[in-house]
């Protein structure tokens, strides 16, 4: 097909060749061709089938409103071809056919639309129940458009970013532009967003007159030229503004151009003020077929020809109801396209210098006249017109039909903004009855025409949102308001929403293939409410959204139940206004995750890491994931743990013993300088959340430890429970300033007195003790006597640059007794051994401190210090029928039951927290919660694991600790 | 084929001044306790108040997921019950609720939470529900597009495969129980407004509305979200819910890629394939109380970096809608099922979080024989709003609580 | 995002850097004498206001102010600036 | 003190260093092998950062160097910038010179090991920040410099805008040490497109003094 290569008006490089490859052939497009224009150049005229029917579809507009152009791109499904720029080497294939777009075998589909009624599914398909599975099958089969390969992979840079703005204006039309220059010179930071890849909006294609004797493409050029020397703005070109949410936040995303480092950015902008100048789109004609390929609008058959080169047809009927339409049949005429009538539904109030020059090129022109039909099987060949009333018919054969009601505002930026549309009568619109703050509409979405008015309006609308800004305006917006104000304004619109059809096919909505008559079932159904008759026929649910059906479908149910239209509501406008990859979305994404300082080295030393909360840790030190090694270590000799994700914490000041009283569970006072005291926080259900060790440093100065999960909100829980008490107290969290190991062991003490800088013997070092002193006479270290794991243990916190240092020191010191690292799996079965507690392993959301045995912890005397959780624990201390933490041993000692497993009666009682094979105790031992009384020691408990079928394991409930019950092994 | 199109719940009718029974929200629970009232009970005297549209709420909002793989012993029975009321539904409604048997995965992360799902499994194997732990291998047999290398922020080690799941029409079990419901004669009044609740001497007497006030003797707060801002507002009873928005999304339809609900706790995201294409996918809850049914930028964000991760292929798929609903959540997240407590005739049924959509048909049954009977069904004692001042919380999550939106 | 917050020291920020501290209910009541009922009261019960309430607020991600603030929840948007807490 | 025993940093660049020193037991990169003109990521993490914390702020002076009244000011004298976080909280940075005695007063925690510290200067700095972070280090109504906290790169963070001029522009900011690596990755590759490099202390003192600081 020829191009017109000469137009002023092209976004194409005729003499830039880019071959693609559509369903096996190659074909040549150009430069700035969407991969649909380049097609279409190529003569494909059929570039879809339905959803439903199979029905041929065509161009229809050029901005995405339905899937007409949907198409496999490079494996991408569902593509809306166009507005996708062509590149280099794109493969493109017809989705949804069986064969070609052009020959789909389903295309008998379209006669069956009888049994297809609106919610058909709801009514068939279920009798009898056996057929419901087959059925369901061919649902899916047929449900859905492209296809997704499971190992797809997509390629390219998603990025994203989040820049600040005073004023964003979203559309880069007149109007947008405007309001941007106009923001701009009162020195706010603006940014402006287009979704075409050039700023000028509606007066970017046409050469009809701005203003003395200047075409409007060409002010568009200028006022874009001079928008993009202003340093205070910055341009958005090629970029969809998807979201709007409260307070200003508004989100897009930008498809990257040459020399840019992103194939599509995610855009999160923070606004002060908002305009929203996104102009219209047209509302969809409705007649029978008025989706078959040839039908399009006036906007997409006018910047086919104007934008693209490219004539959309050769002989044309016009069936329109706006001066754009009329403007558009003359324009193209002028660039050779024929032109048998253009109808016109508006009796009057047309542009008569556009009445006059169709006259002078004889064009018919017929007030009052609508398309009832397009004829063609598979594209249009003939179209049928008649009087609004269908009083009169006439047929006119041609292969393009312009079609379109009227226009509609593209008001989803409003909408999303929170906005309450009402029906206009004088401009046919759904208009926003009253704006949200600092939140501003600008140009043809108000029902503006005029070019300057248009361009007044968003220079007002600027000023409006400077003032939103704090900056002064008053005198200029006073003057912007008159300027506008002697403008023309918005002008009346075309109401109709049906011409005088008969037939079953008139689309409201095309990606569902839903028809008036489907519409009209819906309500003979009981569905009134709009966005009921949307989910009932799934019109507008669709790849686009509302983007045909949004304005006609509340019209055309107003008019149907008979109420005033005034009363119609639009339905409901959702994120993302512009579908939106999930890459796009994801953007660039980096996972933030903690390392402790001894990372690496446990990496090289075999660790397999795992992330637990916000950090990464070495769960095991070998494939033996029972880590019999690593435990028989430590039982017999020494092993390092590194334990640095533990929560550590200062607090200080005259306040900071109250406050220690309000979340600790013990009596804090009790607190001495050289040991440390093992407590633990409730929440206010008596729940145990955490536990620790807390020491006293100095005058009202106190170093404490949380477990890993509470370190990073413990700082939070003080402030909390504190907060209407005014106390002076501090806190600082260091959990990251101090690397921790646990050197633990029979033999630790052996290694640790090689570098120490302190006498660590029993005798001044004993169990519970706290000491400071240094290793090799340069690393500081806080030295804690503990024994989590049941053995001699010393619990090192050394600042997090010395890490590394003292671990290897440690090591080096440790060689000859073969020391080695052990890791979270292994200190975990060394706990439960000795029967010490991981909250959330061992407890629940229910689980009270009596629960898991430790209420002697707390002090029910301190009632003064209001402690978090001593309510309920006064409540729950003698509750029955409560989940208890019991140890227990299995009747036979070959099998481990698995964590997790029940402890059932006739009913569920209970759970194993854990069970483990010990090595140290030669059988299995686990803890378990379990209802009360099963918790009484003897008690035979059932096992009931998952997958057991009939069989059962058997333990009873024993003392614990199981390893070491009097804890010699701690104090040696 | 399908002759006249009749309403399917009735001709409208005048707001009467007397009902048996009159049920606030025309939701899923309401309809469903309006159903059975009538089908088990002959209770049809029966208004169902709506404040906007039937579904309007929940019903029409959630993901459509339904599963009886929950983690305690009360509630397991309660949800089997429920999911198997779906065909049983379908054919006594005659109205096709679409139950798409397609199976649950929810993945699981550590070894921690393999071992938690371990008890999960176990306890609805032992209910006689179909539940297995499975390896990070049967999952990508299952669900070829899933990530289960080593190299994404959460590796999946595993998850619980529960088979009888699936996905059912959320829209269809509105309208077919509002169907059912009419065709026993129970009115259902769209576009009404309860604007207060009468009570005299500890008993209901009578519900206001804004087209006029109906004597009754009982009432059933079933009005999802607004629950609690209706019982503190009209009753000043107070309920330990925290209402928040929770929020779904869907891309544009494939053809069948995801033959399974998958699930993740840890990436906070969910995942399946509508009947239509759509992969609908959703997330957490904003953890703030609100009324607003907004979306956010943060969790469209959020989700397609999750999906990402899980299931790459989707990258290559585009959003097409996003919208919010209200999650009315309790400490526990197990719902309020109480009556005659602390006011006779007065019946709630609330609380339920996001889990109100799989359960609405047993818990609409179970109420609908706790009104009509006066004494509430073992299935229903556990749910017992006094459970929270006895400090007897459910153990339906295991995660601890702090002070929070939902405490 | 659907909610932005004036953190008394940091100004408007995102609401997911800030964490909710539950409805205004006042100073912790006394320990002793506390029946269930009231404590119930006092740690779970909510108004669930539709409109207007005072809440507490935690600008986690910023600067660890806990602060109260005026917020309509049929709008998410904060009505009045906040009033500062350490 | 033993020298042979180091202090690591939670930052290691992948680049050859060219110029180091040691000070205090760590050793300090002073430039890599081709730093290239920047913009740069300078690790700072050796040096001294203090927490303080008191009823009465204002009564303190950490070397002499007055803190700042409200929130989210900043005094940057004699090489300590003093950041005031909150009504009872200051962060301390000491940017030059030696290492400095912890003062004994109680008010103050050494909390150089609690955090990564990093500068960010040069050429479109802004344009890399704005891809991990929504915090406006270009506020109008602020000037340098000034202190943020909020998340950058998803991470709480304290970031004080030292410079927002276009060519030599500069931020410094801290967060929880064990995020280093992450961070780091992440501002890299935001700041891949704009030619951005790791750079030694020299890169540094130079970027301060052309400031004038």
């Amino acid at each position: 097909m020829k191009r017109l290569t000469h137009l002023p008006t092209l976004r194409i490089d005729p003499s830039q060749e880019i071959p693609l490859k559509y369903n096996r052939r190659t074909y040549q497009g150009v430069h700035g061709d969407t991969v649909a224009t380049a097609l279409f150049a190529n003569g494909v005229r059929i570039l879809a089938r339905s959803l439903k029917y199979h029905r041929p579809r065509g161009l229809y507009s050029l901005d995405g409103e339905c899937s007409n152009t949907f198409m496999q791109v490079n494996a991408i499904p569902n593509v809306c071809t166009e507005n996708t720029l062509l590149r280099r080497g794109m493969t493109v294939e017809a989705q949804n056919v069986k064969g070609t777009p052009e020959t789909d075998r389903m295309g008998f589909m379209d006669k069956l639309d009888w049994a297809m009624p609106a919610g058909f599914y709801y009514r068939t398909l279920h009798k009898p129940a056996r057929i419901w599975p087959l059925a369901l099958k061919q649902v899916r089969k047929a449900a859905g458009l492209g296809v997704i390969a499971p190992d797809f992979e997509m390629k390219g840079k998603y990025d994203e970013i989040y820049p600040q703005a005073d004023v964003c204006v979203i559309g880069g039309g007149p109007a947008g532009m405007s309001a941007a220059r106009a923001a701009a010179a009162q020195g706010l930071r603006v940014i402006l967003l287009e979704s075409r890849p050039w700023l000028g909006g509606f007066f970017d294609y046409r050469p009809a007159e701005y203003h003395d004797g200047v075409p409007l493409y060409r002010r568009a050029r200028e006022l874009a030229q001079r928008l993009e020397e202003t340093t205070n703005v910055r341009i958005f070109s090629h970029t969809a503004m998807v979201g709007a949410y409260n307070n200003n936040l508004i989100t897009a995303f930008q498809q990257g151009g040459p020399g840019d480092h992103f194939d599509e950015r995610y855009i999160e902008i923070r606004a002060v003020s908002v305009v929203v100048a996104t102009g219209c789109i047209e509302r969809p004609l409705l007649f029978e077929n008025n989706e078959r390929p040839g039908v399009m609008q006036i906007g997409c058959a006018h910047r086919l020809a104007r934008t693209y080169g490219l004539l959309p047809g050769e002989q044309a009927v016009f069936s329109i109801g706006h001066d754009l339409g009329l403007e558009a049949a003359i324009d193209l005429f002028d660039l050779g396209l024929k032109v048998a009538c253009v109808a016109d539904i508006r009796e009057d109030g047309q542009d008569p210098r556009l009445v006059d020059e169709l006259a002078a090129r004889k064009i018919p022109f017929w007030r009052g006249w609508v398309a009832t039909r397009a004829h063609g099987k598979k594209t249009v060949t003939k179209v049928s017109l008649s009087t609004i009333p269908g009083t009169q018919q006439r047929d006119f054969g041609c292969d393009l039909l312009v079609a379109s009601a009227g226009m509609t505002p593209v008001t989803g930026p409003l909408t999303l903004a929170q906005a309450q549309l009402q029906y206009d009568l004088h401009t046919g619109f759904f208009l926003p009855a009253q704006l949200p703050p600092k939140v501003h509409a600008a140009g043809r979405l108000l029902g503006l025409h005029d070019a300057l008015a248009i361009e007044a309006s968003g220079h007002l609308a600027g000023l409006e949102a400077a003032a939103d800004c704090g900056v002064s305006v008053d005198a200029d917006r006073q003057r912007a308001r008159e300027n506008l104000d002697s403008r023309p304004g918005p002008v009346r619109g075309c109401k109709l929403v049906l011409a005088p059809v008969k037939g079953r096919k008139s689309f409201i909505c095309f990606d569902e293939d839903t028809t008036i008559k489907n519409i009209q079932q819906a309500i003979a159904m009981g569905f009134e409410a709009t966005e009921l008759i949307k989910r009932f026929t799934t019109a507008g649910t669709g790849p686009g959204q509302g983007g045909i059906p949004g304005h006609n479908l509340p019209l055309f149910v107003a008019q149907y139940l008979g109420e005033a239209s005034v009363a119609a509501q639009p339905t409901v406008v959702r994120a993302p206004l512009v579908p939106t990859f999930l890459a796009t979305y994801a953007g660039s994404h980096h996972d933030m995750c903690k390392r402790t300082p001894v990372h690496d080295s446990q990496k090289q030393a075999g660790g397999v890491m795992r992330r637990i909360g916000v950090w990464r840790r070495a769960r095991y030190f070998s494939q033996d994931f029972s880590c019999r090694e690593e435990i028989v270590n430590v039982r017999n000799n020494v092993g390092m743990l590194d334990a640095s994700t533990l929560g550590k914490f200062r607090i200080w000041g005259p306040d900071a013993l109250q406050a220690l009283q309000r979340v600790y569970v013990s009596d804090m006072s009790k607190v001495s300088e050289g040991k440390v005291k093992y407590s633990a926080m409730c929440n206010d259900d008596g729940c145990i959340i955490d536990d620790g060790v807390v020491v006293k440093r100095g005058a009202n100065d106190y170093y404490f430890t949380t477990s890993t999960a509470r370190a990073g909100v413990t700082g939070e829980w003080f402030r909390y429970h504190t907060r209407y008490d005014g106390w002076n107290f501090s806190i600082v969290n260091l959990t990251d300033a101090f690397g921790v190991i646990n050197l633990a062991g029979p033999n630790a003490r052996q290694v640790l007195e090689k570098v120490a800088d302190a006498d660590v013997s029993n005798a001044a070092f004993p169990y519970i003790g706290y000491r400071e002193f240094t290793i090799r006479d340069t690393i500081p270290v806080r030295a804690m006597r503990l024994g989590f794991v049941g053995e001699l243990s010393y619990e090192l916190h050394v600042p997090s640059s010395y890490m590394q240092a003292l671990w290897d020191i440690l090591a080096e010191a440790g060689r000859e007794l073969n020391i080695r690292n052990f890791g979270v799996e292994a200190q975990n079965v060394l706990r439960m051994e000795k029967c010490h507690l991981i909250i959330g392993a061992e407890s629940e959301l229910r689980t009270t401190l009596h629960d898991v045995g430790l209420g002697f912890l707390w002090d029910r005397t301190k009632t003064a210090a209001k402690t978090v959780g001593a309510v309920a624990l006064r409540q729950t201390a003698e509750q029955e029928g409560r989940l208890k933490l019991v140890g227990f041993k299995m009747e036979d000692p070959s099998r481990t039951p698995k964590d997790g497993s029940l402890i059932v009666d006739r009913a569920i009682r209970g759970y194993i927290c854990i069970a483990r094979h010990s090595f140290t105790l030669e059988e299995p031992v686990g803890l378990a919660l379990v209802e009360a009384p099963l918790n009484q020691e003897g008690t035979r408990l059932e096992i009931f694991e998952d997958e057991c079928g009939d069989r059962r394991l058997y333990a009873k409930v024993v003392p614990t600790p199981f390893y070491d019950p009097e804890g010699t092994r701690l104090r040696i | 084929m399908f002759g006249r199109h009749k309403p399917l719940w009735g001709k409208k009718t005048r707001l009467k001044s007397s009902y048996d029974a009159v049920i606030i929200g025309g939701g899923l629970h309401g309809l469903a306790t309006a159903y059975f009232l009538a089908r088990d009970h002959d209770l049809t005297n029966v208004a169902v108040i709506e404040k906007r549209y039937i579904g309007f709420g929940g019903g029409g909002r959630n993901t459509a997921i339904v599963r009886a793989n929950q983690r305690t012993s009360q509630n397991v029975p309660l949800y089997k019950e429920a999911l198997a009321l779906w065909p049983v539904l379908t054919r006594e409604l005659d109205y096709n609720l679409m139950f798409f048997n397609c199976g649950n995965l929810n993945l699981m992360h550590s070894e921690a939470a393999m071992n938690a799902a371990r008890m999960n499994v176990a306890t609805a194997q032992f209910h006689g529900v179909e539940s297995h732990l499975i390896d990070a291998k049967q999952c990508k047999e299952l669900i070829p597009a899933l990530n289960i290398s080593d190299d994404i922020t959460y590796p999946i080690l595993g998850a619980m495969y529960h088979p009888p799941g699936g996905i059912v029409r959320h829209d269809a079990v509105v309208w077919g129980l509002a169907k059912g419901a009419a065709r026993h004669g129970v009115h259902i009044h769209q576009q009404t407004a309860v604007t207060g609740i009468g009570v005299a001497n500890g008993q209901i007497v009578s519900v206001e509305t804004d087209r006029g006030k109906i004597h009754t003797p009982r009432v059933l707060l079933a009005a999802g979200g607004y629950s609690a801002a209706i019982s503190y507002h009209m009753l000043g009873i107070k309920l330990p819910i925290s209402v928040l928005t929770i929020q779904a999304m869907v891309t544009q339809p494939l053809k069948p890629i995801l033959n399974h609900v998958v699930s993740s706790g840890t990436y906070h995201a969910y995942a399946n394939q509508t009947l239509k294409g759509e992969i609908a996918t959703g997330a957490h809850m904003d953890p703030w109380p609100n009324y607003t049914t907004q979306t956010t930028a943060y969790y469209i964000k959020h989700q397609a970096e999750a999906l990402a991760e899980m299931l790459p292929c989707l990258r290559g798929v585009k959003f097409m809608r996003h919208w919010a609903g209200l999650a009315d959540m309790t400490p526990d997240m197990a719902p309020i099922m109480d009556g005659n407590a602390p006011l006779k005739g007065y019946f709630m049924n609330c609380g339920w979080g996001y889990f109100g959509f799989k359960s609405c048909a047993a818990a609409g049954k179970y109420m609908a024989r706790f009104m009509a009977t006066g004494n509430c069904p073992d299935m229903l004692k556990p749910f017992t709003l006094r459970r929270f001042a006895q400090h007897r919380l459910m153990g339906e999550t295991a995660a601890l609580m702090s002070y929070s939106p939902d405490n | 995002m659907a909610l932005t917050l004036t953190c008394p020291i940091c100004g408007q920020r995102n609401g997911y850097e800030f964490r909710y501290g539950g409805e205004e209910k006042g100073p912790r009541p006394d320990e002793e004498g506390l029946s269930p009922e009231d404590w119930c009261d006092y740690v779970h019960l909510n108004k669930c206001v539709a409109g207007i309430q005072k809440e507490w607020w935690f600008h986690r991600d910023g600067c660890g102010a806990w602060f109260t603030t005026q917020r309509d929840t049929t709008v998410n948007l904060e009505v009045e600036q906040p009033e500062a807490q350490l | 003190m033993n020298p042979e025993i180091w202090r690591r940093s939670p930052v290691s660049f992948d680049r050859r260093p060219a110029q180091t020193e040691t000070r205090d037991n760590w050793m300090v990169v002073l430039k890599y092998e081709d730093e290239s003109e920047g913009p740069y990521l300078i690790d700072l993490s050796p040096r001294t950062r203090w927490d303080v914390q008191d009823s009465h702020l204002a009564e303190i002076r950490p070397g002499g160097v007055p803190i700042p009244d409200k929130p989210g000011q900043c005094t940057f004298q004699k090489g300590i910038l003093v950041n005031r976080m909150n009504r009872t909280q200051a962060a301390v940075w000491h940017l030059t010179g030696e290492t400095p005695e912890p003062p004994a007063h109680a008010a103050y925690t050494d909390v150089t090991e609690s955090t990564v510290f990093l500068a960010l200067v040069g050429r479109r700095v802004f344009a890399i920040t704005e891809k991990l972070t929504s915090l406006d280090f270009l506020d109008p109504a602020r000037s340098a410099p000034f202190l943020l906290q909020g998340p950058f790169s998803h991470v709480p963070c304290q970031v004080v805008t030292l410079e927002k001029s276009p060519d030599r522009a500069g931020i410094l900011l801290t967060c929880s040490r064990g995020y280093a690596r992450d961070l780091v990755a992440a501002i890299l590759d935001a700041g891949e497109e704009f030619g951005l490099r790791p750079a030694g202390q020299i890169a540094f003192h130079n970027w301060l003094e052309e400031l004038g600081y």
